[in-house]
């Protein structure tokens, strides 16, 4: 069983490195990129348990560790 | 938005009293609208307004033949010879911290170095004064590591180098951890810019990142005792991007080789706010600004989000009349925005317009300076006697010092800090003389023989036991530092900790902490020219202890007689400097062997103090002294084993015979001031010893240098290596790494 | 001999880099902004470290692109002397001069501490005054040290004698212990098959002056220039 | 029109900040995350051309700046 985890940040925060990626990609030509954020995208391989503990199990971890919640907002998907 | 009716409600989330709103519109003659009622609220923040502190700060000895700025501007500046300036302040991020340790030390540190660089200064150095909780709870864990890395993160991407600090852990600080930064920065004296929006007609300049609704409140919600609540005050946090910090410091010191500026400022707490109001209030004059032109980030933002957003790596810039096209120019070399958003005007009135009406029309002088200023009461805490209480007779003398001393070399507080500045890049630039992990750190100032050593200090437990003893050790142990360094203590920047200043028993700690920083300050002639208060350092009543910090910068006028504090040679001599008394109230001894926080702390002499100084300096600047150490928490045992191990890759020990007159834990751990461990090689002894019987420093020759093992009388007989051990590994093991 | 210091937005050791060139070997040395299309009447390019673009995306990646780039290729290409310290060397490794990455170190952390090395082979421009097997001590700074390359891509650089500094205890044995960021072979400095490309992660211009407490460093810019 | 970049590790090629990520999770209790892999997610907002042109152009993008092909793959969708 495999985890996806998509994190990203808050909407109105900041993001230093979209900014800079953008900025870049806009300067070697690719002006159609008109804003770029970047999250992290986690993978989790999951040993076997039952579908809705494994999601009750990754909706923690996400909260616990894998985002920052000040900041960031999470997604999952289980596979 | 504007058209938001004023309520009880209203005014009181914008955490201002009934007697201060009154005020609001006494000054006004009017209600104020939305915009302005945000602008007073910030304006008037403990943070920005300092309404409590005031009445002590004037307190501090500010002047002094080398004190080029005092208090008053974005850093103070000492002069130093050859046309050179040292600016340098400290000051607080403590609650963003809290909330989110990597972003708020970041952006603490961001925040820090635009006070220094706005003066025309290059920053050459960071510190940095840290406190937590015990490491045993995974919580305060959690904000070390965001806290180190995040000061990390900035300071290394910025290229300055961190070259010092301190760090504590105490459980009083397990709500409210404390991250204070400082920043040493060089200028050419005739180069230094200051905050004033001088000269009616010249255009206001932004620059730098674009504005965000980012910790909007932010400057209230430091200024606001920590609620069950808080948590839910999250999304005020900024995100600090050094990289664009480190361009604006280049664009701005490009800039500020022309003769464009009128004056600059930051854009620190409140923002868009404070920079500009600040500005007009120094220079008598007023603003008009017109808010459409701000560059914005995000969509839809209103006058109320743009006055008073606290988006990171901003400046404000009045220019000379005419130079604002070339301005834009430097910046937008740097990829910057740099964009003229209002005029200087000469009616005293900061006029703010957006989409064509004016949102805002307020009075400069009255918000600046007008803020209420309180005269709290204050009274010694009812617990005080009982805390400083401490009978000896119920203390037991350990059986095994050995254990004792391995105890303490493996308490947090006492132990190697390595694993935290080994992640500050303290070496980029180059000038770093002596690394973190002896006493002050030293950089060099190319271009001459100089050299600069800088420390931040505070023993906060001796300010607990007895606040005006504990604000002068922390004094005079700054200066300590430097002397041990071989520098010249010059001067301070403090920031000043405390919990709710409603509360008399916290205005008294301030006051009377305050009061000993002054005495302290006047009687080492090391004026006060800047620093930062931040007060509601509590959670749910509970206050942290009185801490006031002290960074101090020292002068080497030839660095190669810089100095560190661990041994050197096989047969040097070790003396100490000082007299040893029987005082362990307050020492980390006592905490850690018989858990207790209790007593009167060590007393402090500060003639005594001077001398021993003086004395260390002369020796060193003489070049007869070869190590010198002062000691501090754990007292002359831990000073002694951190002399054996300390040199990088070198390790040597010593045999010392004390004279035991007083109890032996006493002797081995009591914390008592003014001393200081320092070798010389046998053919000096002599002429050190006159020079200290010069300066009437107590001299003691205690000890060789030699061996592989640290032994104390007949009490201490330990391995290097194993101490070492202890101390090393103290904190990377508590944090499992 | 003429120095050019290639100053990308965030390089932060670039004044470093200028200051040994001038002051300490007194050679000439002269700052070309990132956005330069031409640069002539160089002997020795230096990519200095810093954070680039600040490190955001990966070390080095955004900086590849900066103009300056395509002259710094054509300059090594002729046989011009290249060197990268730190950013420098994260900023060829992207651009394609030197092989492999350089990836986040193993504890995941910024490491700031002088570290041994040793020197690898000496029949070279940049360490000529060193002798072979030579265990020298140098400062490293960064958070992206930990050198990768895929198994091939490693055996040529080994056999080509590539490899020009690895980390190694005092006494010069290459540990575990010895490897500050989980480098393969405790690689800290390679150069190109040419020979006239290097990456270094350690940094030579934080350890050539008396007053700083250690000189290693500064044979590796007088090797340049001895070589020219 | 939205682009969606996933970057990941290479198979065999270290992982050290998933590995942490994995060893975290295990000492406060997460047993059944087995292994985890960390890589990037990246959200570009890009003007309205033909999608085949945005998908031409992504996957340069992806291919110069936004992986290192040495030791990332990517893919992407586009919204
Ligand atoms: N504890 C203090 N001691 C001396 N000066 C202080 C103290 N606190 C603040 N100041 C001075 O008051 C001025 C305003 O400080 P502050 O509001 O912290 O500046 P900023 O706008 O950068 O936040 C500065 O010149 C500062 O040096
Ligand atoms: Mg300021």
């Amino acid at each position: 069983m495999i985890a996806k985890v998509y994190v990203t940040l808050k909407k109105g925060v900041l993001d230093p490195q979209g900014k800079a990626v953008q900025h870049s990609l806009e300067s070697i030509g690719y002006k159609e990129a008109e804003d770029v954020r970047i999250g992290k995208f986690i993978e989790i391989k999951l040993a076997d348990i039952p579908k809705p503990d494994a999601e009750k199990k990754v909706k923690e971890m996400c909260e616990k560790l894998l985002a920052n919640t000040v900041i960031e907002n999470y997604r999952f998907e289980i596979l | 938005m504007t058209d938001t009716k004023i309520t009880k409600e209203v005014v009181a989330s914008h955490g201002l009293s009934v007697e201060e709103y009154q005020k609001v519109l006494e000054i006004l003659g009017r209600e104020p609208n939305l915009v302005e009622l945000g602008i007073f609220s910030v304006m008037w923040s403990e943070h920005c307004s300092y309404k409590s502190s005031k009445v002590y700060l004037k307190n501090f000895p500010t002047t002094a033949q080398w004190v080029i700025q005092g208090p008053g501007e974005n850093a103070g500046v000492i002069y130093i010879g050859e046309g050179i300036g040292v600016v340098f302040k400290m000051e607080s991020h403590n609650h963003p911290s809290f909330i989110e340790p990597y972003q708020g030390a970041a952006t603490g540190v961001g925040g820090i170095l635009r006070d220094i660089f706005t003066m025309g200064a290059r920053p050459v150095a960071n510190l940095n004064s840290l406190r937590f909780g015990s490491l045993e709870e995974p919580k305060q864990r959690y904000l070390l590591n965001g806290v180190v890395a995040g000061i990390a993160g900035y300071g290394n991407c910025m290229g300055i180098p961190t070259v010092g600090g301190e760090v504590y852990f105490n459980d009083c600080y397990k709500g409210n951890i404390l991250v204070n930064a400082m920043t040493v920065g060089l200028v050419r004296v005739d180069k230094i810019f200051k905050g004033n929006a001088s000269g009616i007609g010249n255009p206001v300049v932004y620059v730098g990142s674009k504005t965000g609704r980012d910790g909007i409140h932010g400057a209230t919600m430091a200024s606001a005792e920590f609620g069950e609540g808080s948590e839910e005050k999250r999304p005020t946090v900024q995100v600090g991007d050094p990289f664009t910090e480190k361009l604006l410091l280049e664009a701005c010191l490009e800039v500020f080789k022309t003769d464009y500026v009128v004056g600059i400022q930051d854009m620190g707490a409140a923002g868009l706010t404070s920079s500009s109001f600040e500005m007009a209030s120094r220079a008598g004059t007023g603003i008009e600004m017109v808010l459409d032109d701000v560059p914005m980030r995000e969509e839809g933002m209103t006058p109320y989000e743009i006055m008073l957003s606290e988006s990171q790596e901003r400046m404000l810039l009045v220019a000379r009349e005419g130079t604002e096209e070339k301005i834009v120019e430097i910046f937008k070399k740097w990829d910057l925005d740099a964009v003229v958003v209002g005029r200087v005007t000469d009616d005293g009135f900061m006029r703010i317009k957006m989409h064509g009406q004016t949102v805002a029309e307020l009075p400069v002088k009255p918000l600046a300076d007008g803020a209420p200023l309180y005269n709290r009461p204050v009274k010694r805490p009812e617990y005080q006697t009982e805390l400083q209480t401490l009978d000896l007779k119920t203390i037991k003398e350990p059986v095994d010092y050995n254990d004792v001393l391995l105890k303490l070399l493996d308490s947090p507080t006492i132990a190697s800090k390595r694993w935290i500045y080994r992640q500050y890049d303290h070496m980029v630039r180059t000038n770093t003389v002596v690394l973190p992990g002896s006493d002050a750190a030293v950089i060099r100032v190319k271009g001459t023989t100089k050299g600069l050593a800088m420390t931040t200090d505070c023993n906060s437990r001796y300010c607990y036991l007895d606040p005006y003893t504990g604000g002068m050790i922390a004094v005079a142990e700054a200066a300590r530092n430097i002397v041990c360094s071989g520098g010249k203590p010059m001067a301070v920047t403090d920031c000043l900790n405390f919990g709710n200043p409603e509360k008399p028993e916290i205005m008294w700690q301030f006051q009377q902490a305050t009061l000993g920083l002054s005495k302290a300050c006047s009687t080492l002639d090391t004026p006060v020219i800047g620093g930062n208060v931040s007060l509601y350092n509590e959670t749910q009543g509970v206050a942290i202890h009185p801490t006031p910090t002290v960074g101090m910068v020292g002068l080497l006028d030839d660095v190669a007689h810089h100095c560190t504090s661990w041994f050197k040679n096989d047969g040097d001599v070790i003396i100490l400097l000082g007299l040893n008394r029987e005082e362990i109230g307050g020492s980390e001894y006592l905490k850690v062997i018989h858990a207790l926080e209790k007593g009167m702390p060590p007393s402090l002499d500060l003639t005594l103090e001077k001398a021993v100084q003086d004395s260390c300096l002369e020796g060193i600047q003489k070049g007869l002294i070869k190590s010198a150490h002062d000691c501090s928490e754990g007292g002359l045992a831990v000073s002694l084993a951190e002399c054996c191990f300390t040199a990088e890759g070198h390790r040597i020990g010593a045999r010392i015979e004390l004279p035991v007159d007083i109890r032996k834990d006493a002797l081995l751990f009591g914390e008592s001031q003014s001393r200081i461990v320092v070798t010389v090689s046998e053919t000096d002894l002599q002429e050190f010893k006159g020079i200290a019987e010069n300066c009437k420093a107590p001299v003691t020759v205690i000890g060789r240098v030699g061996g592989e093992r640290l032994s104390i009388n007949d009490l201490i007989e330990l391995p290097v290596q194993e101490m070492e051990k202890a101390w090393s590994e103290a904190i990377p093991r508590r944090l499992g790494v | 001999m003429k120095f050019g210091i290639v100053v990308f937005p965030g390089s932060n050791c670039d004044h470093d880099c200028y200051h040994v060139v001038k002051n300490v070997l007194g050679q000439e040395a002269e700052y070309i902004w990132h956005k330069e299309t031409q640069i002539n009447g160089f002997d020795c390019l230096i990519l200095p470290g810093g954070f680039s673009y600040g490190d955001y995306l990966r070390t080095g990646a955004i900086a590849m692109f900066s103009p300056v780039m395509k002259e710094v290729k054509e300059f090594a290409d002729e046989g011009g002397l290249v060197i990268g310290i730190c950013n420098g060397f994260q900023i060829l490794v992207e651009a394609g001069l030197l092989p492999g990455v350089l990836m986040r170190n193993k504890d995941l952390k910024f490491i700031c501490e002088n570290r041994y090395i040793r020197v690898e082979s000496n029949d070279f421009p940049f360490t000529r005054l060193y002798k072979k097997g030579e265990v020298v001590r140098m400062p490293i700074a960064h958070a992206d040290g930990n050198y990768f390359a895929d198994d091939e891509t490693l055996k040529r650089i080994q056999d080509n004698g590539q490899i020009i500094f690895r980390y190694c205890d005092a006494d010069g044995n290459i540990t575990e212990n010895a490897n500050p960021n989980g480098s393969l072979l405790n690689i800290a400095g390679i150069c190109n098959e040419k020979r006239n490309v290097l990456g270094i992660m350690p940094h030579p211009e934080r350890c050539a002056e008396d007053i700083l407490g250690n000189v290693d460093g500064k044979r590796f810019f007088e090797s340049v220039l001895s070589s020219f």
